[in-house]
């Protein structure tokens, strides 16, 4: 099929498409009009049996925890498929010669890393309070681990991107909240169940075991991002590196 | 009820979303849709704050400033190198 | 009991994570063993929650949000049989498969274990789910999987375009199920599947619950491969190592009819019922053009692999008209053709990864006669497409009757014949590459199939009487389906417990469980003329047309100008079709879904 | 007015779909994808909206306020996710067929046909 062809027969589609859409889209209760049920439900529910102030983590990480426990294997299961396709016939390579030479982009470029690293670790930390939590902030940490390399080089950042440390600890992370789950489970609950219902609304220990699934997600989050960056780093750097 | 439901702000945020998707679509040119596609997923941050959704704002932040342009500007800048290497040696 | 139902996806996920955390640590055997255990563990749970479900429809709400005031808050699994059927044949083909690879890709990176694993456990969690949004989770970690999978180990362009053909056209079909979900959220105010169509049931379909049917079901129509969304399919086949092929043709279509089903009975029956026959005509009509089509690709491939991915099509086809039809005798036929098809269909992509790794070759001509070096691979392949055929009391044959009776007790006699047909032809399609490599007939030139197919990824030597166990035993299960004793009629009880939405949502949301039903009779049923007649007639045609395939320069000039000038033409139009150009799929995906929501627009709105 | 959320919705996914199409470059058409992507999250956003709620995080805020809904916030989160994980995939299987084809066109790219 020729490209004109394509597009002759798309362009009507895609206005049917546009059509079935409004017609669709105008059955949708006003702009503002929220009817629920299920969102007052929760709000109702979140807060005073859960010990959480952020209603969208209670639902992220404990009334729905089954459906990120799935997001964070689909994330899983993506970077194993980047690094299986991009492990091509390049590899590794030592001979990249990028290190920084100026102490003070290397000094500074060190107290950023900890700076947003702590940022991450913050944003899981309190996520049950404040906007955040698992995901946000294991993207942070992961984009910390990223600044070693514009900080010091690429073969820091290699050492560091290792897989040898990074696959346990990604699966570390995965399998820790299906493990979390199972225990619940062992205990004779329903898996996944929220099993500390204590702790303190509106501080770090608030949110029961939700919040060992939130520090799991975290860390699978940040392994698997650090892995998916450097696979991605490695295509552009080793082909450089043997160019010159 | 039916009547001014939408804040301005609202209104603007949206405007510019609509606005952001054909640019990110028209733009043919490799480094220009990276740097239109960011600046959608901008406008995408903000229409979220708007919507009273901070955590997805937070969410699209991270990944908006950090995750994809990293991926985009490699597969970018690979397809360029090999591309130049090519056209260097015929 | 309950406490069984997570386990299926959870276990092959918790192993997959024990794969990957230990691949640097743990010998490579004992991270082999911890793969086969996970895939295991998961298809024994599966039996052991399909057997229960028998009884009683089984539920869990995962954190133990139960409904507060018949309102769902958290999120359930749903075990009744057909489901848990599923979640078996998807679970029991990943354990085969992977039993297969340990001595087919032994040299394999440890993440293919660990793909096998998420995909296996994702379409187990598919089958069981009983919220639309967690369906969708599982859908997308299933489709994640499958295309790495697709892409896994290849290093030539064409294999990798197919990858990129399967992933995208999936990812559009994805977008358009989760549009579909938020309409019915933005209606109902819920993602559990009983309350969606508590809310919904006695309303007239409006714009909105209209084209949510539409979105949901193209969107799952596409994983199932009906045409016109069925272009993908073949590319991933052709890409594929040869176990994961077996389920991908075996199962993972199959989820996607599934979740039609789950989303009709559950959902949209509450507010269609009325207009059921308006639903069918359009489903109906999809199917036949599907199993006509899948057939007749089927014929004219050489591409093994890819022939046999186009045969996949033609029966899906055949089981979208079983469950368009509506009636719970052909929802049955459905299941039962589409368990012995998935055994079958295994075991034959599993013969073809024999011949790969003999041959290093997977096409038709190339390997002409070589076959007769493994006659017992050329009669596990023969067997095989027969038994796809529907010979009376073999391999597909209990769905067809099934079908068969179902659309006959609906006054629908037309069906019948045209599924016989196309049964036939794809059958025939894989009986002639079979004669051709195995026997060595017909010549070993033929203009009329498809260009030679690019070259496939070399695939590694292997323990021949491994591969041969797990093939073997797949074939006989499938061989088998219609003549094991009671399982008729155990899989139309299952699927009339699958039609009766009133009874899901008493179990769901108000957890009153009805009486255990009466145990089906453990006898084979007889079926009746017709069917065997219709068998009889598959069988014919699958014979004949593989002979004329093969020996069609004998055929007088006389019959052969006409039926080329006849079929020349539409054959061209086909091929160009196939493009296998990602834009053209897409373009495609959006005609079948503006035309399926325009007829359905048209025919419901009244 | 109050149409106006679902309309743009609406207009992000036709027109992320025309790109997806008429795309001639696997990294463009990746990208396409996001946009059609980013039409469910303001569709499930707006659905979730309630006039004059806050978010749906009750720090410092008095129990039973006013809030747009969460839920649809947490799905759009999982989406979120699963979009960078299926852009990730997909470029990466562009590299490979850069790798092997020189270029990313998929138009120029014809070996599956038939």
């Amino acid at each position: 099929m020729t490209r004109r062809v394509r597009i002759g027969i798309f362009l009507p589609a895609l206005a049917g498409l546009a059509a079935l859409l409004v017609w669709a889209y105008t059955g949708i209760p006003a702009f503002g009009d929220y009817q629920g049920p299920y969102g007052f439900v929760v709000t109702k529910l979140a807060t005073p049996l859960r010990h959480m102030d952020n209603a969208v983590n209670s639902v992220t990480y404990d009334i729905r925890g089954i459906d990120t426990m799935g997001e964070e294997f689909i994330l899983f299961g993506a970077v194993i498929g980047v690094v299986l396709l991009l492990r091509g016939e390049e590899g590794r390579t030592e001979d990249v010669h990028d290190d920084t030479g100026s102490d003070l982009v290397r000094v500074f470029g060190t107290l950023a890393i900890g700076a947003v690293v702590l940022v991450g670790l913050w944003v899981v930390a309190f996520g049950f309070v404040t906007p955040g939590g698992g995901f946000q902030g294991g993207v942070a940490v992961a984009s910390g681990a990223l600044l070693l390399y514009l900080a010091a080089g690429y073969r820091e950042w290699a050492a560091f991107g290792n897989e040898s440390i990074l696959d346990p600890i990604k699966g570390i992370g995965g399998g820790g909240y299906a493990v979390i789950g199972l225990a619940a489970l062992v205990g004779g609950m329903p898996f996944l169940t929220n099993f500390f219902h204590g702790g303190v609304t509106g501080s770090v220990f608030s949110g029961g075991s939700a919040a060992f699934v939130n520090w799991s997600a975290g860390i699978e989050v940040a392994a698997a991002l650090v892995i998916l960056f450097s696979e991605f780093l490695e295509e552009y750097i080793v082909p450089l590196a043997k160019g010159s | 009820m039916i009547v001014a439901t939408l804040v301005p702000l609202q209104a603007v945020a949206l405007a510019l979303v609509a606005l952001g998707a054909p640019a990110v679509v028209l733009s043919r040119d490799p480094l220009k849709m990276i740097v239109v596609n960011g600046l959608y997923g901008l406008t995408l941050v903000l229409m979220f704050v708007i919507f009273g959704a901070p955590d997805v704002a937070l969410s699209m932040l991270v990944v908006g400033t950090v995750a994809y342009p990293l991926v985009v500007l490699v597969a970018i800048a690979r397809v360029r190198a090999r591309s130049g290497e090519e056209e260097g040696e015929e | 009991m309950t406490w069984a139902l997570p386990l299926p996806v959870v276990i092959p996920l918790i192993a997959a994570a024990l794969c990957t955390a230990g691949d640097h640590v743990l010998p490579r055997r004992l991270g082999d063993a911890i793969g086969v255990v996970g895939a295991a563990g998961a298809f024994a749970f599966s039996l052991v929650i399909l057997v229960a479900s028998e009884e009683h429809t089984r539920l869990t709400w995962f954190g133990g949000w139960t409904p507060r005031g018949h309102a769902a808050i958290g999120i359930a699994f749903v075990a009744d049989p057909l489901g848990a059927g599923v979640a078996a044949l998807a679970t029991g083909l990943a354990l085969a498969s992977m039993l297969y690879s340990w001595s087919f890709l032994r040299h394999a990176a440890r993440p293919y274990d660990s793909l096998m694993l998420l995909f296996g456990g994702a379409m187990a969690g598919f089958a069981l789910a009983g919220d639309i949004f967690n369906m969708f989770v599982w859908f997308e970690l299933m489709g994640v999987a499958a295309y790495a999978l697709a892409g896994f180990e290849i290093k030539h362009v064409g294999p990798i375009q197919g990858a990129i053909n399967f992933a995208v056209s999936n990812t559009v079909g994805a977008y358009m199920i989760l549009t579909g979900i938020a309409l019915l959220y933005a209606r109902t105010g819920a993602l559990n599947l009983a309350q969606i169509g508590h809310s919904l049931a006695g309303h007239k379909p409006d714009g909105l619950v209209i084209v949510a049917l539409t979105l949901l079901v193209c969107g799952f129509l596409i994983k199932a491969a009906i045409a016109p969304f069925h272009l993908w399919l073949a590319d991933a086949h052709a890409v594929a190592p040869a176990p994961v092929c077996a389920l991908f043709s075996g199962v993972m279509v199959v989820i996607g009819l599934l979740g039609v089903t789950r989303c009709y009975w559950t959902v949209f029956d509450a507010s269609l019922a009325p207009q059921a026959h308006d639903v069918r005509a359009v489903l109906v009509a999809l199917g036949i053009f599907t199993a006509v089509l899948g057939a007749v690709m089927a014929f004219l491939q050489r591409h093994l692999k890819r022939l046999l991915a186009y045969s996949t099509i033609s029966h899906m086809g055949i089981a979208l008209v079983a469950i368009a039809l509506l009636d719970e005798k052909s929802l049955g036929g459905a299941a039962s053709l589409l368990l012995a098809h998935g055994l079958l269909k295994a075991s034959l992509f599993l013969c073809c990864g024999i011949l790969l790794v003999r041959f290093d070759a997977i096409d038709e001509l190339r390997l002409h006669g070589k076959g007769r070096a493994l006659p017992l691979v050329g009669l596990m392949f023969g067997l095989g497409a027969i038994a796809l055929a529907g010979v009376p009391y073999v391999g597909t044959y209990l769905g067809h009757a099934q079908i068969d009776e179902g659309a006959t007790l609906d006054g629908i006699d037309w069906v019948q014949p045209l599924l016989m047909i196309a049964a036939g032809v794809s059958s025939a399609a894989i009986l002639r590459a079979g004669a051709r490599i195995f026997l060595g007939w017909g010549p070993a030139r033929d203009p009329l199939l498809s260009p030679e197919p690019p070259e496939s990824a070399p695939e590694r030597s292997a323990s021949m009487p491994a591969l041969l166990a797990v093939t073997g035993t797949l074939l006989v299960l499938g061989l088998v389906v219609s003549v094991a004793p009671g399982l008729g009629q155990r899989i139309e009880q299952a699927a009339g417990r699958a039609r009766d939405r009133i009874a899901y949502v008493d179990r769901v949301l108000r957890d009153h469980e009805r009486p255990a039903p009466p145990r089906p009779p453990v006898a084979v049923e007889p079926t009746t003329t017709d069917s065997v007649l219709y068998g009889i007639g598959g069988t014919l045609i699958a014979v004949g047309l593989a002979l004329a395939g093969l020996y069609r320069r004998r055929l007088p000039e006389l019959v052969r100008a006409p039926l080329r000038s006849a079929l020349g033409p539409p054959l061209q139009v086909l091929r160009l079709a196939h493009s296998g150009v990602v834009g053209d799929y897409v373009a495609w995906i959006t005609v079948g879904t503006a035309v399926v929501g325009g007829l359905w627009a048209l025919l419901l709105r009244g | 007015m109050s149409f106006l959320p679902y309309a743009v919705a609406a207009w992000v996914c036709l027109v992320g779909l025309y790109g997806i199409v008429t795309s001639r470059n696997l990294i463009h058409l990746a990208l396409c994808l996001t946009v059609m992507q980013s039409s469910t999250y303001l569709l499930l956003l707006a659905i979730g909206y309630v006039k004059g709620g806050g978010p749906p995080i009750f720090k410092g805020v008095k129990l039973g306020t006013t809030s747009v809904d969460p839920v649809v916030q947490a799905l759009t989160l999982t989406d979120i996710v699963v979009s960078v994980t299926v852009i990730a995939l997909i470029l990466a299987l562009a590299l490979d067929v850069h790798k092997q084809a020189g270029t990313v066109d998929p138009d120029e790219v014809r070996e599956m046909s038939g």
